[in-house]
């Protein structure tokens, strides 16, 4: 029992700390908001001079086989800097999904390019997100996916189907993919439209969804944590620098215990995604509650961080050339994508033995 | 106590609603739904000035500055009519709930006659110029400054969050006309012409997309050394007075606006599905007792104001709605889920809901953030110690 | 439109006002506990010097002949001191049940001797409250009643049984009454045991059932609203008092700032009462929104001030002697009884249109 | 990062679970199960004993002063095997929490050796002398006195908040023991034992109907010249040192009571059919996840304390587990409903989850309310200026 980073552990940290804050910077963000919403160049150096996309893929399919704190470390910290990146989409949904669920061959083929970032993929997931179903049929699969994160700039597709798991790729014959506006430009999402689109599946689709799932719940905790203390970060600078009625609003009582709230909000929501993470790669009976709570807590703490740094900074909060309205949507993409809060506590009742007989 | 109204009163009632009703189905059927502020503008202006020729335009204003000399309780049942006949909201709202009744508690009988008509028939549109960058809420730090040159005044400085600025004729300025001086003392309340060449306005783009509020530059912006309520100096009072106004029947109007965004969230939630969940139907229903406390509220505060007493109640009126509509806004996207998240095409411009959401984070901010309101409601209403400036030990 | 009290019901609030103050002192109230749970003295003086026990009962029926704007404002300032008094189960209850559902006989025996406060009666609700359930057979009780407000000192009840409404007088053959220890000593609720006991029956028992509802919920809003504003008022003379760190703690912003909230609800609630009451009063249609609206909102609003009161008082708010407790007691009767603020919402919901088809 | 124990820590689990289990359902079975710190309080003192004696009081300490050199997971593990067992509250928390490691790290080795294995044998009970009345949460406003006569401290005022003071041997008090001086300074740390005709102990009746806590009055109580932590004068010192020890490895014998308590809602939730409430089923589920947060946030301060580093998160745990308990009192009540509020029999005294409504009001007070925890956390964690004392203009 040791419930702190390794040295190893927080020497990543650190490098995902001084990576995201040098190169995801606000002005490089706005541009890829304005674009496709991926921050190109800071993709190829995330997964090229970083080389840490495939940190929870096996050595042996090109990653560094590390585990799920590693992957959250670095959603953590890219979740700081709301980074234009499909971080979630192709490293925390579809590799898992194909790591779980493909076949050896599928792996061998796939998971490498993921892991060193040539290759872009996304997950779209039926029942969730508003999917309107979409279902195979002789290794073609018919109908569309609502709200696929970063599907307007992905190459390959992980489609949990009604009936199976797909993998479709972009440019497939029937295969649409149209760009939505989206309120968070920085995880922009896409509808796909299958008409008839041959597919090859995964072996174990249930696998690959249980494993997509888990692990993108866990990414986006991880991300709405990061998101929550860079909130509070740059809300408490704020707070000391601005000058009314002749104090620091920092000097303020009900400013202080507010970011104090948060505070405690943040700490515990840390708890949750490191609990969850570890839970996940020790195999843990509480994984499964533990990455519900992880979810629905961190995303509630995002959205209430992400509210109070608006109105703390007062009118400047609320401009689009300040930075606090990235975090805002962020929250709530974070909170809405797969299962929001509610449902995730939802869950927990359930785990927690409320459908058992009295 | 009483809420209903009198035979008279409802006569007054079909009055209004049968004239709203021919102008709306009528000649100005198309800016009737209308919710934004500042769509159609030219348009606006024509209902504004057809509003002020049939005497509609401020009911509760003396008949001798275009008014109607309205009792409360026909102003309340303009308001409801207005709203329930789909009239746009007021473009001149600033001029008719602000500027109006601020000139008619401090101006010289010469500025009543010369201000008050010109808002009353529609024809002159005002903005106000109260923040500045760095002071925020607190009107002691101004900095833009004035001074007297022969007959005018000459503006120099900064106001940011002037809301219509851009469709605006006059512009209300707090400006330090007394050099060196510090906090509340040595400021004026002037009133600007806005076109001229010592005006700009520069749109700021807000977290929607938008750009409803301005920042507006003086760079020896002029007006006429009559253009000043109260004495050089009484900026700071009438400020303050100014301040009592932001509460008046406009309120009601502005619920009915409330009524409708709430009802699109109702309606959002028997579509999907989402009405029949435990959870949003709480929601809903604080919602529901919200909006009709908000009403009652303002029915007790204007009863109150009428006979001539301050209801303290009437301190607590802009957080409450303020929070309500930031609640509103949460709970519209919790209702559409993600599909409120995305918009077809590529503009970023989401429609009436999602829209909310991301606006009324403003809602609890301008005009007095809710942090401001509680000091008020503590330190005038409760009467706690003041807040203190400056720096402490 | 004239939402504000006539001079007439300013007057009336002015003597219910001062009659509290002066009489339902904590002493007073204390012993009340000690014992049944009602002041009998100041009963008395309620009935009898004030002669207000009547108010919304007719005149020819013995009463003042006014309405519930009248009531509201009584039972607003003795929910100001949490007074031991059976105001809710006699007249809030019981009385407006025979008002609405006796013969004239029933009425013109009973209703006086409500008004004069000779005789107090109370209210069992089946189905709410926890009530096992009760069945009249030829004008016979059968079963029980549990949670009778003030139900071990009434002389008289009305019992809303499942399929009819009974009137059972203190000492009829069959019929047991068990005092329960409550947590509430000002509002002590009993458990009545009907083994066939002969009754009255009403002869509209639906008319008495939505009196009695209609009126309670009002009357417990309106002490709901006393009670919280009480909570509010003292919490303000306290912080301006003690001193902490120096200073007066009612100069620290977080303090004002909590106290401002409870303002602001108190406001609100004060708004749906008087609503609730005019709109009973003028048999407006927007009169059950009105009531389900006031007692739940009022209900949390003084469930939060009495909270905040034992919080801002520290822990001399959390002693026997300091009568915080006492609001914070009578906060949870209020709330839990005769539905919670959650199933009044609920009911909200239903007459907002939810259920219609979309 | 890693949750899972060794093969050792699991020997070590076994062997405290088999001693507990002998002990509670052998020799203690009538203390075994008892939630209350007060109950049985003679049987209760054996069981402190019983304790000392096989090494298991103070499995943290050092084997010098009675301990068992645990490291921090075996803590953990016994903490966590205590709860499981049903082993009963410690009624010398204070000693073993709070006076033990404050002497550990203030106390000369004399003192050591005098106090430190009484407390690890369970022979002395401690209670502290810390809030008195009209100071509250400011420890600076302290006016109980102490001084030198001879080869004693004479004391001399009130201590209000004592818990357990009926039944402790000694009692930590800070005294002013410099006339004259003011705030922090000038403040001593003394060990004084409570059976002396000095002392009085009074009961304070809480708004559960209970008489947990107590007023401790010294009228002119003495105690050995030796008997003070650090030098006169250091008190304020050793105080802020002692907050530092309230969050130790029994937060988590803390949380196994949380642990029952939410067992017992759920239990009551799903026999009267309230499991099935959506809006129950949401605070239900909040529940389980604070209580879990709680664990994990538990053990990242204490690996991080064990490895030398102060987690600021620490500083959160207070308000955290107070705020947490006391929704849960909120929740108890409503999932009961009205039949929580009452009890037959005409003693005023509620079972367990009404009795923990009540009770649970006091949580977010004693032990530094709410208010001043979130100041602590501004100004140490966020780094945010201090909040003034004394008079603001």
């Amino acid at each position: 029992m040791h419930f702190a980073f390794t040295d190893e552990q927080a020497m990543i940290a650190e490098t995902a700390k001084t990576f995201f804050a040098e190169n995801a910077t606000s002005e490089r963000t706005r541009a890829a908001m304005a674009d496709t919403g991926v921050d190109k160049a800071l993709w190829q150096a995330f997964t090229g001079d970083l080389g840490l996309a495939g940190v929870a893929i096996p050595e042996a399919l090109g990653g560094v086989g590390l585990g799920m704190v590693e992957l959250a470390i670095f959603a953590e910290e890219a979740g700081g800097h709301t980074a234009a990146l499909p971080l979630l989409a192709s490293l925390g949904l579809a590799a898992p999904a194909i790591l779980a669920g493909g076949t050896d061959e599928q792996k061998a083929r796939l998971l490498p390019r993921l892991a060193s970032g040539e290759l872009v993929a996304s997950f779209a997931a039926v029942n969730m997100g508003g999917t309107p179903g979409a279902a195979l049929s002789d290794e073609t699969l018919t109908g569309a996916a609502l709200l696929v994160p970063h599907g307007a700039s992905a190459d390959l597709f992980v489609v949990a189907a009604d009936n199976g798991v797909a993998i479709v790729e972009r440019g497939a014959l029937g295969f649409g993919i149209t760009p939505l506006t989206s309120m968070d430009q920085t995880r922009p999402y896409a509808r796909l439209d299958f008409g008839g689109v041959a597919v090859e599946t995964l072996a174990d689709p249930r696998a690959a969804v249980r494993a997509a799932l888990t692990t993108g719940w866990l990414a986006i905790a991880a991300d709405a944590l990061g998101g929550a203390q860079a909130c509070l970060d740059r809300t408490v600078a704020y707070t000391q620098e601005r000058i009314q009625f002749g104090r620091s609003i920092g000097s303020f009582q009900a400013v202080k215990h507010r970011l104090a709230d948060m505070m405690v909000a943040i700490e515990q929501a840390r708890s949750a995604v490191y609990w969850a993470a570890c839970a996940i790669d020790e195999r843990s009976d509480e994984a499964a509650f533990a990455v519900h709570a992880a979810k629905a807590f961190a995303c509630d703490t995002y959205t209430h961080c992400a509210g109070e740094m608006i109105q703390l900074h007062g009118g400047i909060g609320f401009t689009w050339e300040h930075d606090a309205h990235l975090y805002f949507k962020r929250a709530r993409s974070n909170a809405s994508l797969l299962g929001t809060p509610d449902w995730h506590r939802e869950q927990v009742a359930g785990l927690a033995g409320l459908d058992e007989a009295a | 106590m009483k809420l209903g109204f009198s035979p008279e009163e409802e006569a007054f009632r079909a009055e209004a609603a049968a004239w709203l009703k021919a102008e709306l189905e009528g000649p100005f059927a198309d800016v009737r739904g209308l919710t934004s502020l500042t769509e159609m503008p030219e348009r606006r202006r024509d209902w504004e000035r057809r509003l002020g020729e049939a005497g509609w335009s401020c009911v509760g204003w003396p008949k001798a500055y275009g008014g109607r000399d309205a009792t409360l309780a026909e102003q309340v049942i303009f308001a409801e009519e207005y709203a329930r006949a789909g009239a746009p909201p007021r473009l001149n709202h600033i001029g008719i709930e602000l500027a109006g009744p601020t000139i008619l508690a401090f101006g010289t009988d010469e500025q009543k006659a010369r201000f008050l008509p010109a808002i009353a028939r529609g024809e002159e549109i005002w903005c106000q110029g109260y923040s500045e960058p760095g002071a925020g809420s607190d009107l002691a730090n101004v900095r833009t400054r004035a001074w007297r040159e022969g007959d005018e005044w000459v503006i120099e400085g900064q106001k940011v969050w002037t809301s219509l600025a851009q469709f605006s004729d006059w512009i209300f300025v707090i400006a330090r006309t007394e050099e060196g001086s510090k906090g509340p003392k040595g400021l004026s309340f002037l009133l600007v012409p806005v076109d001229q060449s010592g005006v700009t306005v520069r749109p700021i783009h807000q977290i929607t997309g938008e750009a409803e509020f301005n920042e507006t530059f003086f760079d020896g912006a002029r007006t006429d050394a009559a253009n000043i309520l109260g004495a050089p100096g009484d900026g700071w009072t009438v400020a303050m007075g100014l301040l009592g106004f932001e509460r008046g029947v406009s309120t009601l109007a502005q619920q009915m606006g409330f009524r409708n965004e709430l009802d699109a969230v109702i309606a959002a939630a028997r579509a999907n599905g989402e009405a029949k969940n435990p959870l949003i139907r709480q929601r809903i229903a604080r919602a529901e007792i919200g909006l009709k406390l908000m009403r009652y509220g303002a029915l007790r505060m204007l009863t109150d104001a009428e006979g001539g007493r301050l209801n303290p109640s009437a301190l607590t009126y802009k957080i409450q709605w303020a929070t309500w509509r930031r609640d509103l806004g949460e709970l519209a996207m919790d209702v559409l889920g993600q599909a409120g998240e995305t918009v077809a095409g590529h503009e970023y411009a989401f429609p009436a809901l999602p829209n909310l959401f991301l606006y009324s984070r403003a809602d609890t901010i301008y005009g007095g953030t809710n942090e401001i309101q509680r000091n008020i409601i503590a330190e005038r209403a409760l009467g706690l110690p003041r807040e203190p400036r400056g720096d402490l030990k």
